[in-house]
């Protein structure tokens, strides 16, 4: 479904990815592991064309991705919860969900404002309130509810359960999936590596920009050589 | 080789004037043929930009940088005012065609300033016998807030003998008020006989709108210097705004006056920029005209300066005024006309002369000046 | 000394011409070019002044001209009344007057103004800085005695120990020389401890609070400063000129200040001369061109700024810098 | 022991929301105290009245017995207090050590100080690399903030918050955003500092939380539902529901 | 003091705050909403005036040339939004500064090549040029009426599409975070380019309103844009409400100050002191007033939720 292939990407002179590569298919959740620094975000923001690939090519479903325009990477049915939350501060919450909210694929039974706080009471309660009033945990669920909202084929999460509770990260790590058992695929970079060997299929384990380890999580948990060597633990 | 350095405005809405002083600046090289007797003339101009700063930049320019000879033309009085010492620390002639603030005429006079226009109050002076002669009894007074505005108040002010009703100074300047609908309810609701206003260049064509769509022609009638001129008719013609016609203003020299140097110079100039000279037009043609003369007179030589300002202030040309003298300040002795807007054969509206108001009238401030 | 940077080398070498160039002129019998940059650096004086807050504060000040208008009565008012007032006693020490006067007049009004302009922020602090000097513009322009809108001509210029300002190269000498000063004084202050603070605060003010930085008393003395040096570099303007009208604090003028700062570069050392440069040789030349191209310069030189924003970052300083991105 | 902080009956509300609602809170010298609570509990509230950038409707907030409730953040933190920020806050156009030199400078009584440069003071330079150091940040010391990638932005954080040397740190949710190993190392780093200063700490990671703190309090809409020790708080039912779920 | 006349001069003073409010409004949308800094909002106010006075010439019918002027003047916005604007929205306010500067020297000064300095007057239909008599002594030019109708439907329109609308969420989204509503799939720049035209086309409209009382001028834009500013930043940047009020305080109390000033000084002041100081007074009001409402709100009065 996403393929990526060789991708480099650069910030002003300096390099930040060194030819990416990794592969997802249909209805599978992958993660990107790795320090802090490595390429994770900057990969993400290169599949969504916010950084602008400098090589190699993104693919999804057969459409290359690269030179696209992000809103239109987007309206093919990726879904993104950026890194830091990113809520649109002067919207209320409501606003924030419903202000990109569309169904470009047509999907069936697609997400609606219901069906978001029913995955999230906390927000239900807050309503009004402008985004950048709510906690940091409020903002995250947002965040993600409002990805959902786009109907999105591929839903991309960047940290997405930094500043969550235990038991709301939980309920995030059910609900996908739960989504996912619906036909969606999830990218993930998160660091809660125990929680997403439960959930996930596959894992990339991203050193200075570049994928070193690929594999599923049965081999991950086996291979303590290769989580010492890349995640230390 | 003489040079004539000409600081006007070329630039913002007020270039609408600097384009009438060059226009008529240029006809008069033309009739004189870039000559004066055997010498050549050369005009360099400058624009002030509406700035008594940038008008004094350009002066010291022209002085300078270019080294003329003469340096004339300024339309308004705080940029005469501004350049005047770069030209006369220079020794350098400084001929005003328009700008005639008092303390140029007065305190500030010099031997080598010279005007062909007139000192502010004169002209609304004359306004003030009008009305009087009119039998007006009360006026309300509307002109922008700097000096030659207040000039111009205090002139009307100094010879009307009735009641003022009231009196708006409105801001001016780069951002001049343009909208008067507030000054102008207030004079219909003073009950005046009349309204005196002075609005030089656009402002001039925006009052007299306003002044039309508030139906006031009937009940407050316009009496102005400076405001209804041959730049602003064209366009008020345009847009049909009637109200104008039948206004009268005063002023020291008109299109229909009749002497031979006029004559030629306002058909030349209609057939030339097709519009009729106004009389900004007028006092720079009579600027360079005088000049002329006196290089002429000197023949070209331009290093005794007394000879130069004998010939200069002999005003030795044929001036579109029919007769030219200065005062003892360098200021000129002349008539002041009451004028009205008039459709003429063309039907171009334009104005004419009615009456005489003054004959030789000196302004006000000659006393004041020590040369002698 | 260590290697020099690009920018260093470019400040020197603009320095250097500054230095060497209008002098020739005038030697050469173009006096006018020296009037040019006279006007050009008191003009860089008062951009670098502003600098300091703009660039380094964040604190994008549309009143500057007050400033410099400030200035240059305070050099004015007091010649006006030696002349007309009968007050003698003050043209003898007129330098030990002026000066002091414009620098403390400025520095006041720079406290007063900033007491309450330093409680916005962005561009309410742009508007409310341009209210007061719109105020002080006014104010002028009511005040009959001094000229009003007419202006006022200083018949006298400040004298002084070692300059004679009637002459054209000492004026010129003394001129250069306060730039030198201000370009040393603003640079030693940004990278003081002081200018640590100011800069951070401009990036994060409430994380400058949260780390015990009192950010509003650090801005006001860097407003004050700021005011003070374009308060004299306004004497400067007022004895160069010998003619002053409350046109000079216009919002246009401050504008103009800003616009020099911006194009040469914010926050950079030479930024603000170089802008000044540039605007002031800009319009000179485009405005001599020949009739009628001369009177639309202005269209040019517009979309020569338009330009410069699109494809140059960081203003024209940023041409010069070593580092290609940011 | 004695209090080095003291938060008595502290209320804030925004509009129709009680974010602190009588909230009582004690630090003691020396303490690690963490303060855990679900999404929206009102713990970075809390923070932004002890630190000053908020300003409680009511109650009050003693700084070793001293009522700082209503002094200006600069002020509190002369007195000893500084903060972490959950939403990263520093100077993006400084360059790393800057920001961190920056908060040495702080310590060191007011900057009215012209003349010397301060790029060139040797001991705010050479404490700020080490500082930088210790969160694994050393050879980013040169690079311009922005250009750090987010996890480097929280470690950053930190390093800011230890640069204050303050007497009473208020950290929120400093491992955000760290991965798993850089979690461990700030696990020991804060050991490390732990009794020097007095912390109030706010952070989601339970492992951290259990493995660092003396005591731990249970903030729930924005009232303190129960304080005690790690183990205490682990049994708590009330806690396991509201926050915790079932481990 | 006259009744009617105060009635007359609050009618005026809204006349006037209207106007205010519609160049304000486009500029309010640009800077709030598109964090946009755009000094040459006055020059399309001008151009405005002057595409409009000549199409009244070309058509011979004022309403006639309103209609087909603005898309026109919505055209010269778009393109400059594509051509400039756009590749700014990224940087600093001071790039934006400087470069619209640019513009307004460029707008400026093609207006004067191509209409010369002397300005255009625009003759209104006779039906628009009388006065109507809204009481007994009570009379009022018909234009200003038509003034004060239309900046009043502008508002009721712009404060329904910006509070209300989906498009007036997605353009407050795409001001404070332009590259995730992107990233949400919404081409943002389109939606840009479009309120930027919008905005023009507001300014636009205030020109042409304005030219048939003071003519279309040169200088009319730049005269416009500071009071403009002072609006929006006395209302609250980005706030179409606080444009609103704003612009009705500012013109009534210019127009009030205008009009009973020097009545109210002689009340303790020699009628010629008066006379002196209440023109500088009222010039310097609206300076006044945005200081004094700045001092006490900083944010003005309507402080935009979040910037
Ligand atoms: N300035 C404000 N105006 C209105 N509501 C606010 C404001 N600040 C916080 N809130 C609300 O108060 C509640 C407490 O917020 P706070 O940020 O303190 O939560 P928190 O405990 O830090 O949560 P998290 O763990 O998610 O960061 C939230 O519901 C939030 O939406
Ligand atoms: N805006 C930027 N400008 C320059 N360099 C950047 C920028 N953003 C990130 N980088 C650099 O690119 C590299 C990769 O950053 P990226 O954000 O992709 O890391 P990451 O793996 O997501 O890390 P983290 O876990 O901390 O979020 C880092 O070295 C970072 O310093
Ligand atoms: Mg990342
Ligand atoms: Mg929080």
């Amino acid at each position: 479904m996403l393929e990526l292939k060789d991708v480099t990407a650069h910030y002003g002179t300096s390099q930040a990815l060194f030819g990416m590569s990794l592969s997802l298919q249909a209805g599978e959740v992958a993660t990107l592991l790795g320090r802090n620094g490595m390429g994770k975000t900057t990969t993400i923001n290169t599949i969504m064309g916010i950084v602008r690939a400098s090589g190699g090519s993104i693919r999804f479903d057969g459409q290359e991705l690269v030179g696209r325009p992000s809103f239109r990477t987007a309206n093919l049915g990726l879904g993104l919860v950026p890194e830091g939350r990113q809520i649109f501060p002067n919207l209320t919450m409501m606003e924030n969900l419903v202000a990109t909210a569309s169904n470009h694929l047509g999907l069936p039974d697609p997400w609606t404002v219901e069906k978001v706080f029913a995955l999230f009471p906390e927000l239900a309660t807050r309503i009004g309130s402008m985004g950048n009033l709510l906690s940091g945990g409020e903002q995250q669920m947002l965040a993600i509810g409002r990805a959902l909202m786009t109907n999105p084929r591929l839903l991309i999460l960047d940290e997405a359960t930094e500043g969550l509770a235990p038991l709301v990260r939980r309920r995030i790590w059910e609900a996908l999936t739960q989504i996912r058992g619906q036909g969606m695929s999830i990218l993930v970079v998160d660091k809660n590596l125990a929680d997403l060997m439960k959930i996930a299929d596959r894992h990339f384990i991203v050193q200075r920009g570049q994928v070193e380890w690929s594999g599923t999580s049965a081999e991950l948990a086996a291979d303590e050589a290769v989580r010492r060597r890349y995640l230390e633990f | 080789d003489v040079k004539i350095g000409f600081v006007t405005t070329l630039t913002t809405p007020a270039a609408v004037i600097g384009n009438d002083m060059k226009n008529a600046v240029d006809l008069a090289m033309e009739h004189l043929g870039g000559m004066a007797g055997d010498t050549k003339l050369e005009v360099i101009y400058g624009d002030d930009g509406f700035a008594p700063e940038t008008g004094k930049q350009a002066t010291d320019k022209l002085v300078k940088q270019d080294n003329v000879d003469f340096v004339a033309g300024y339309i308004w009085s705080h940029v005469l005012l501004a350049s005047r010492k770069s030209v006369l620390d220079a020794d350098k002639i400084l001929i005003s065609a328009n700008a005639g603030p008092s303390q140029m005429a007065g305190q500030l006079c010099d031997k080598n300033f010279f005007s062909t226009s007139w000192q502010n109050d004169q002209t609304p002076m004359a306004m003030g016998e009008v009305l009087n002669k009119a039998g007006v009894k009360s006026l309300y007074i509307m002109a922008p807030n700097y000096a030659a505005g207040k000039d111009m108040t205090a002139g009307v002010e100094r010879t009307f003998k009735g009641e003022i009703k009231g009196k708006d100074l409105t801001k001016w300047g780069a951002d001049a008020q343009l909208d008067f609908s507030a000054e102008l309810a207030k004079a219909k609701a003073s009950g005046a006989e009349g309204i005196f206003v002075f609005y030089p260049g656009a402002a001039g064509g925006a009052f007299i709108k306003q002044y039309d769509q508030a139906g006031l022609k009937d009940t407050l009638p316009l009496y102005s210097v400076f405001t209804v001129d041959a730049l602003s008719l064209p366009k008020l013609q345009a847009a049909d705004f009637k109200a104008v016609l039948g206004s009268k203003t005063t002023q020291e020299w008109d299109p229909t006056l009749d002497n031979e140097a006029n004559k030629k110079f306002v058909a030349d100039f209609k057939a030339k920029y097709g519009t009729y000279p106004s009389y900004y037009a007028a006092q720079s043609y009579d600027a360079i005209m005088l000049i002329a003369s006196a290089v002429k007179a000197v023949g070209g030589d331009m290093s005794d300066k007394d000879k130069l300002r004998a010939a200069i202030k002999a005003a030795d040309f044929s001036s579109v005024r029919g007769k030219f003298k200065f005062g003892t300040n360098n200021m000129p002795i002349e008539d002041f006309f009451l004028r009205e807007v008039v459709t003429d054969a063309d039907g171009t509206w334009t104005t004419k002369v009615i009456d005489t108001v003054y004959t030789d009238h000196v302004d006000p401030y000659a006393a004041e000046c020590k040369m002698n | 000394m260590p290697t020099m940077s690009k920018r260093g080398w470019i400040t020197l070498v603009v320095l250097i011409l500054l230095a060497v160039l209008p002098p020739l002129f005038y030697l050469g019998g173009q006096a006018f070019y020296l009037d040019l940059a006279t006007r050009l650096v008191i003009l860089a004086i008062a951009a670098v002044s502003l600098n300091l807050i703009l660039g380094y504060g964040g604190l994008v000040s549309f009143g500057h001209a007050a400033f410099v208008g400030l200035g240059a009565y305070a050099v004015g008012i007091p010649a006006h009344h030696w002349l007309y007032g009968g007050w003698d006693a003050i043209a003898t020490l007129s330098g030990w007057l002026h000066i002091p006067l414009a620098v403390g007049v400025t520095a006041l009004f720079a406290l007063l103004t900033g007491l309450v302009c330093l409680r916005t922020k962005g561009v309410y602090f742009i508007m409310i800085t341009m209210a007061f000097a719109q105020m002080v513009y006014y104010l002028i322009v009511s005040i009959e005695e001094y000229g009003g809108d007419d202006g006022l001509v200083i018949d006298s210029r400040t004298e002084l120990a070692f300059f004679d300002l009637d002459k054209p190269l000492q004026m010129y000498a003394l001129c250069f020389l306060s730039l030198l000063v201000a370009l040393g004084l603003v640079r030693m202050i940004v990278n003081s401890r002081f200018g640590m603070v100011l800069q951070g605060a401009k990036g994060n003010p409430e994380r400058m609070a949260t780390l015990g930085f009192n950010t509003y008393a650090y801005r006001l003395t860097a407003y004050v400063i700021s005011g003070a040096m374009c308060g004299y570099a306004g004497a400067l303007l007022g004895n160069f000129t010998t003619f002053i009208s409350p046109e000079m604090m216009d919002w246009h003028r401050s504008g103009e200040l800003m616009f020099m700062v911006i194009l040469g570069g914010a926050a950079t050392t030479i930024g603000p001369v170089l802008g000044a440069t540039v605007f002031i040789v800009l319009e000179e030349v485009l405005s001599s061109l020949p009739h009628p191209f001369g009177i639309y310069w202005q269209l040019p030189f517009g979309l020569l700024l338009i330009l410069v924003v699109m494809f140059i970052r960081g203003g024209l300083a940023g041409l010069f810098s070593g580092r290609k991105e940011r | 022991m004695t209090a080095v902080l003291k938060v008595e009956g502290l209320n804030k509300s925004f509009g129709g929301i009680k974010a602190t609602d009588n909230l009582n809170l004690t630090v003691e010298a020396g303490e690690l105290h963490a303060v855990i609570g679900p999404n929206g509990a009102g713990k970075t509230t809390m923070i932004s009245q002890l630190c000053g950038t908020q300003i409680p409707d009511s109650g009050r907030v003693l700084f070793k017995g001293r009522d700082i409730t209503r002094l200006a953040p600069h002020r509190r933190a002369h007195l000893g207090i500084t903060r972490s920020y959950q939403i990263t806050s520093l100077i993006m156009e400084m360059s790393v050590l800057d920001n961190v030199a920056l908060a040495l400078q702080a310590r060191e009584g007011h900057s009215f100080r012209f003349l010397r440069p301060a790029r060139s003071i040797a001991h705010l330079r050479d404490r700020g690399r080490e500082l930088l150091a210790r969160v694994g940040l050393a050879d980013k010391a040169d690079q311009a903030t922005v250009a750090l990638s987010h996890g480097e932005h929280r470690r950053m954080e930190i390093a800011i918050a230890l640069a204050s040397e303050a007497e009473l740190m208020l950290l929120d949710e400093p491992m955000a955003g760290l991965g798993t190993q850089e979690s461990l190392e700030m696990v020991a780093l804060l050991k490390g500092i732990k009794g020097k200063h007095s912390i109030l700490l706010i952070e989601h990671d339970m492992d951290a939380v259990f493995a660092l703190a003396d005591r731990i309090s249970v903030l729930v809409y924005g009232h303190i539902i129960a304080t005690g020790s790690p183990d205490e708080i682990r049994g708590n039912e009330a806690v396991q529901h509201a926050y915790l779920g079932e481990e | 003091m006259d009744t009617t006349l105060l009635v007359i001069q609050v009618l005026n003073g809204l006349q006037l705050g209207l106007l205010l409010f519609l160049v304000a409004s486009g500029l309010t949308l640009v800077f709030g909403i598109l964090d946009f800094v755009n000094l040459a909002h006055g020059s399309l106010y001008m151009l405005g005036a002057f595409v409009c006075a000549s199409l009244t010439y070309a058509l011979g019918n004022f309403l006639l040339a309103v209609v087909v002027a603005l898309p026109v003047v919505g055209v010269i916005g778009y393109l400059t939004e594509r051509v400039v604007a756009r590749s700014l929205y990224a940087r600093d306010h001071l790039d934006q500064v400087l470069a619209t500067f640019g513009l307004i020297l460029v707008f400026d000064t093609s207006a004067h090549v191509i209409w010369g300095p002397e300005g255009i007057a625009v003759p209104l239909p006779d039906w628009l040029n009388g006065q109507v008599a809204l009481g007994s002594g009570l009379e009022v030019p018909t234009f200003r009426l038509l003034i004060i109708a239309a900046g009043l439907a502008a508002a009721g329109g712009l404060f329904w599409l910006v509070n209300y609308t989906r498009l007036g969420m997605l353009i407050r989204a795409g001001a404070s975070n332009r590259t995730m509503v992107s990233a949400l799939g919404i081409d943002i720049q389109m939606l840009f380019s479009l309120v930027f035209a919008l905005g023009a086309m507001l300014a636009g409209l205030a020109g042409m309103l304005i030219a048939p009382i003071t003519e279309a001028n040169i200088g009319m834009g730049n005269s416009i844009i500071i009071t403009a500013f002072v609006v929006i930043i006395v209302g609250g940047i980005g706030s179409i409400k606080g444009a609103f009020i704003a612009a009705l305080l500012i013109g009534l109390i210019d127009t009030l100050g205008r009009a009973f000033l020097d009545d109210l000084f002689g009340l303790f002041m020699s009628s010629a002191a008066a006379e002196n100081s209440a023109p500088a007074v009222s010039a310097m009001l609206i300076y006044l007033i945005m200081a004094l409402v700045l001092a006490l709100r900083p944010q003005g009065l309507f402080p935009p939720k979040v910037r």
